[in-house]
């Protein structure tokens, strides 16, 4: 049976034979660089084909179609394109600042990846405080953000930037809140052992109604954490342009383009792994037999399956609704998730002092 | 000019919406004046898309001058060139046959719809929802299928000339608005499911660009945003034309005189338009669809207005003749024009999205508003 | 109000108004002087009560210009047009766009185009051309070589 | 009470949305409702009366029908057609007008089909023709009769 697993510790095994104990640790480490740099760069270009097919078939049209068969190459050819334009920096901006922005949301967005399990014992650190972890470096991007915004020197830029700031503030709550929830639930904030915890079924089977409020609100929190409709008000493009890369072009944009991309992935995966399991496969209870055949399916799969499930709502969110007005996406933060996911959390903590779940 | 500066004395953030955005569907350039979200000022500044037409008009014989009116609001084209077929039939007195007539008016509702259908999908596209809008093009595509076939184009017709009609209807005329009435009427429950229904769109609409009755009288707004505001003001039931009173068919008003209440105005008239041809599409007289005219039309001396519903509210056509071939003097009530003057008043106090709410629900045609 | 009856009640509230025959609405005649007592009488005169100002323009008649309102009532459903003679050499009349307030925009549209300056406007500048554009180009003896075609 | 409202409005809010998930999700899975046509590969099918660009017929023996009367000239609004006449000598030597260049300047035509209403020998027609991109706007100007053509027999 495949297994990224074994992979790994066979190249780790020869490398230490080979170079010994400070250089394969580096050459292990440049590798896994190099890894994340390139899962960036694919799953960039394979969300971003996916986006627009999902689009186009919702929207009765056939898509990308043209570059390739389906059209598979067509946002190879758009980045490309991107590589090649000129990075214009506007007369009045901040240089700085305005070139630092892109890859400080970047950034912020590759650390994330760091606690990420894609497969059975397939993590790039296996951090004691991982959910924590995750929940502090994901409110870093603001910051590009909103360096961006400001160096800018747009004033669609800088309103951009401000909704967007407010906007990630609030959801960074309820996103928490509802991170905790599972956290009680599994007593442990490590990825891993959440992950285990969730062997003998995903908590959002285990978890009963609490859970399942839980998730949704997670999944709408995650939503709006990334920028994207119906929260999308930093670059709502009818009324902003483009928010708070209207005056980004060429490679730079890319960049912005591409995090976002990757931000829903890390929310998609994170939510995947704590939600529903991660690579832990489908069991049921004390069913041997059927737990046993749904091992078959590498852990690798079932992962990836859970977080393209996650991303496709995410994009069917985007491709249904209108946008929400700056006002009424706070009052959905303050007055109706955070109450409620409070309320969730205290029910949630005496199931786990109950025992009250499968 | 345009104030370069940014900021007011107050702090205000001073913003060009336009000529280039995505919401302004066109080239209206608003110069708004933002504290923090908030509207505190909205300045139309227009003229990018002005062509003058009424100087070209003066310049062009009474059989020439309505093509040009296609490109004024191109939305609701057959009726811009129907109000200039009136205006000249009334000056010349002609009597136009009743099958041109019954032609007429269908083709006039079915216009109403295509517009109305178009303002649906790009409604929605400026509070942040793509899908609407592809929907609203597939039902539209059909109507557009029709005009090409009986009119020769798709969007600037010049079908509708003095006299009558251009050519007679296609043979598949009636059976293809049929079948289009059939599937409009299956589909329309999607338009309510996606939009209407949307929990997020009410938000982002009710209590919107509030105008009271009183103002919209004021400010002349007519069609679809002054009936939102329960002013009566459908050129149809109030002066009839062509055979407009012979149907049966209600004026819709809505007192919310918020953008929801526009919204639903548009919504319901275009049950009405269809109400409207179903009455005629059986009925349409055999006989002349052109009425034998002069090879060079004159209009006597004097003044002849004429007024019509298009899509977007009352459309004049206010024509001064000298008794020459071609008009003296030649004005176009447009109706974005005037709903556009109301949209200071509509949107102070709201926020920058409120702003998109309320020019998506006015309908603004921007070579209509400059002409 | 019938045209009959909108005839009397004006000769007898503004006795020695002209009016047009043979128009399709009852026309009103009048110079620039007296107009804006005439307007807000037609505007809040319970038996005029005409709101509703639906077009408003500028005529060039190369002797004079004349501004023509067409006003009709929402309640009483009566239409009036009035034409209102202004001097060649100084176009000036009195607005009313404190009456109706779709006149701000139109009176900006007529002075744009035809140069006639509204007195008491609130904001009289041009609407559509530049600011800096020279001449009002509907009128009849406006010529612009580059931008106008003779065919 | 007030539970209750809150609690209701949460459920519309949510089922509101779900319904228009509903729909968008319908499309998604049925894919025979894509509109899409794929312009070049299949030429849409245009109606006989699509005004596309204005033509000149000819018959086999390079004849047309026009008599040069300038009627669609002085119909068209834009000054699109302009017709060049010479005299011509017929077989009984008397001296006959005829065209020597018929003109259409396609970039300015607005398609309003004037021209064609005004034509009393219906010498001119519009076609389904709409692909008119050039890469040179001179070419757009064009002479509608062939070289060597001459007036139809018959055709006054």
């Amino acid at each position: 049976m495949f297994s990224l697993e074994k992979l790994v510790s066979i190249i780790q095994a020869w490398l230490q034979s080979t170079l010994g104990d400070p250089w394969a640790f580096i050459v292990v480490c440049i590798l896994v660089g190099l890894a994340a740099i390139t899962l960036f760069a694919i799953l960039g270009l394979m969300l971003v084909y996916m986006e627009r097919k999902v689009a186009a078939h919702m929207q009765i049209r056939l898509g990308p179609n043209r570059v390739g068969p389906m059209g598979i190459f067509q946002t190879t050819a758009d980045t490309l394109k991107l590589v090649m334009k000129e990075g214009l920096t506007p007369d009045g901006a901040d240089k700085f600042l305005f070139n630092l922005a892109p890859f400080m949301v970047m950034i912020a967005a590759m650390l994330i990846l760091a606690p990420i399990a894609f497969a059975k014992n397939f993590q790039i650190w296996d951090i004691s405080i991982g959910v924590l972890y995750v929940a502090a470096v994901s409110s870093v991007a603001v910051i590009g953000i909103l360096m961006a915004g400001w160096s800018s020197n747009n004033k669609y830029s800088l309103i951009g930037a401000m909704r967007s700031a407010a906007q990630i503030v609030s959801y960074e709550l309820s996103a928490g809140l509802s991170i905790l929830a599972i956290v009680i639930l599994s007593g442990s904030l490590r990825i891993s052992d959440i992950i285990n915890s969730q062997a003998d079924g995903w908590w959002i089977i285990k978890g009963h109604i609490p859970v399942i409020i839980a998730f949704i609100i997670f999944i709408i929190a995650v939503t709006a954490e990334t920028n994207r409709a119906p929260f999308d008000l930093a670059e709502a493009e009818s009324e902003l342009t483009a928010g708070f890369h209207t005056e980004y072009s060429g490679m730079k944009f890319a960049l912005f383009f591409l995090a976002e991309y990757i931000n829903i992935f890390i929310g998609c995966a994170i939510g995947a792994t704590i939600f529903l399991g991660g690579w832990m496969p489908f069991h049921i209870g004390n069913w041997e037999a059927f737990n046993h055949i749904m091992d078959f399916i590498p852990s690798s799969l079932w992962f990836i399956g859970k977080t393209v499930f996650l991303i496709f709502l995410i994009m069917w969110f985007r491709w249904t609704f209108p946008r929400l007005r700056v006002d009424q996406l706070l009052n959905l933060e303050w007055k109706y998730l955070l109450p409620i996911s409070m309320v969730n959390l205290l029910v949630i903590t005496l199931m786990a002092i109950m025992g009250w779940y499968l | 000019m345009i104030e370069e500066l940014g900021t007011n004395d107050q702090g205000d953030m001073i913003i060009n919406v336009g000529p280039q955005h995505p919401s302004t569907h066109g080239v209206l350039h608003l110069v708004i004046t933002l504290h923090g979200e908030t509207v505190k000022k909205v300045e139309p500044h227009l003229g990018y898309i002005h062509r003058s037409i009424e100087k070209m008009s003066e310049s062009l014989s009474y059989r020439q001058f309505s093509y040009v009116t296609s490109r004024m609001d191109y939305l609701s084209s057959h009726i811009n060139n129907h109000a200039c077929a009136l205006t000249v039939e009334k000056g010349l007195q002609i009597e136009i046959p009743g099958r041109a007539q019954y032609i007429r008016v269908i083709l006039d509702e079915l216009t109403r719809i295509a517009s109305h259908q178009l303002w649906w999908g790009a409604l929605a596209m400026d509070l942040g929802a793509f899908t609407p809008f592809f929907y609203s093009f597939r039902e539209r595509e059909m109507i557009n299928e029709i005009m090409e076939e009986t009119c020769g184009a798709r969007l600037t017709m010049n079908y509708i000339v003095p006299g009558g009609v251009m050519f007679d209807i296609h043979p598949d005329f009636q059976k293809k608005v049929k079948h289009f009435l059939k599937e409009f009427k299956s589909k329309i429950h999607e338009y309510n499911e996606l939009v209407t229904g949307n929990v997020i769109f009410q938000n982002r609409t009710k209590g919107v660009g509030y105008i009271s009755k009183e103002n919209a009288i004021s400010y002349g707004m007519t069609g679809p945003s002054g009936r939102g505001s329960g002013f009566i003001c459908d050129v149809r039931k109030l002066h009839p034309y062509e055979m407009y009173n012979q149907l049966q068919f209600d004026e819709i008003t809505e007192e919310g005189g918020d953008a929801f209440a526009r919204y639903m105005v548009r919504i319901r008239e275009m049950e009405q338009s269809m109400n409207i041809i179903e009455q005629l599409i059986d009925n349409i007289p055999e006989g002349d669809f052109l009425a034998k005219t002069k090879a060079v039309l004159k209009l006597p001396k004097g003044d002849y207005y004429t007024r019509v519903e298009t899509a977007r509210g009352e459309f004049g056509v206010y024509i001064i003749s000298e008794g020459g071939t071609t008009p003296y003097r030649i004005k176009y009530r447009s109706p974005g024009f005037s709903n556009l003057s109301a949209l200071n008043d509509m949107s102070v106090g709201g926020k920058l999205g409120d702003l998109m709410a309320t020019m998506g629900t006015l309908d603004l045609v921007i070579p209509d508003i400059d002409r | 109000m019938t045209n009959e009856e909108l005839k009397m009640k004006l000769e007898e509230l503004f006795p020695g108004s002209t009016f047009e025959e043979e128009t399709q609405w009852l026309t009103l005649n009048m110079e620039a002087e007296g107009f804006k007592p005439v307007a807000q009488q037609l505007r809040n005169n319970e038996s005029f009560n005409f709101d509703f100002l639906f077009c408003l323009t500028a005529v060039d008649w190369k002797t004079h210009f004349s501004a023509v309102y067409h006003l009709t009532s929402t309640a009483l459903r009566h239409t009036i047009v009035i034409k209102v003679k202004i001097d060649k050499n100084d176009p000036a009349v009195d607005t009313v766009s404190d009456i109706w307030r779709t006149a701000e925009f139109h009176e900006r549209e007529a002075y744009d185009l035809m140069g006639i300056s509204f007195t008491g406007h609130p904001d009289l500048r041009r609407l559509f051309l530049e600011d800096d554009h020279v001449g009002f180009p509907l009128r009849k003896d406006y010529e612009d070589p580059i931008n106008m075609i003779k065919l | 009470m007030f539970l209750k409202e809150y609690f209701k409005t949460v459920y519309q809010t949510l089922s509101s949305l779900v319904t228009g998930m509903r729909l968008t999700g319908y499309y998604f899975t049925h894919t025979k409702e894509i509109i899409t046509q794929q312009y070049p590969e299949t030429k849409p099918v245009l109606a006989d009366r699509f005004r596309g660009e204005v033509i000149m017929p000819h018959n086999e023996s390079n004849e047309h029908r026009c008599t040069g009367c300038t009627a669609c000239e002085l119909a068209c609004p834009n000054g699109t057609i302009k017709i060049v006449t010479k005299n011509e000598i017929n077989a009984e030597g008397k001296k006959k007008k005829a065209i020597d260049t018929f003109v259409y300047r396609l970039e300015l035509c607005t398609m309003c089909n004037l021209c064609i209403q005004s034509c009393p020998s219906d010498a001119i027609i519009m076609t389904n023709d709409f692909e008119h991109s050039v890469y040179d706007r001179r070419l757009l100007t064009k002479v509608l009769n062939n070289p060597g053509s001459k007036i139809m027999e018959g055709v006054e």
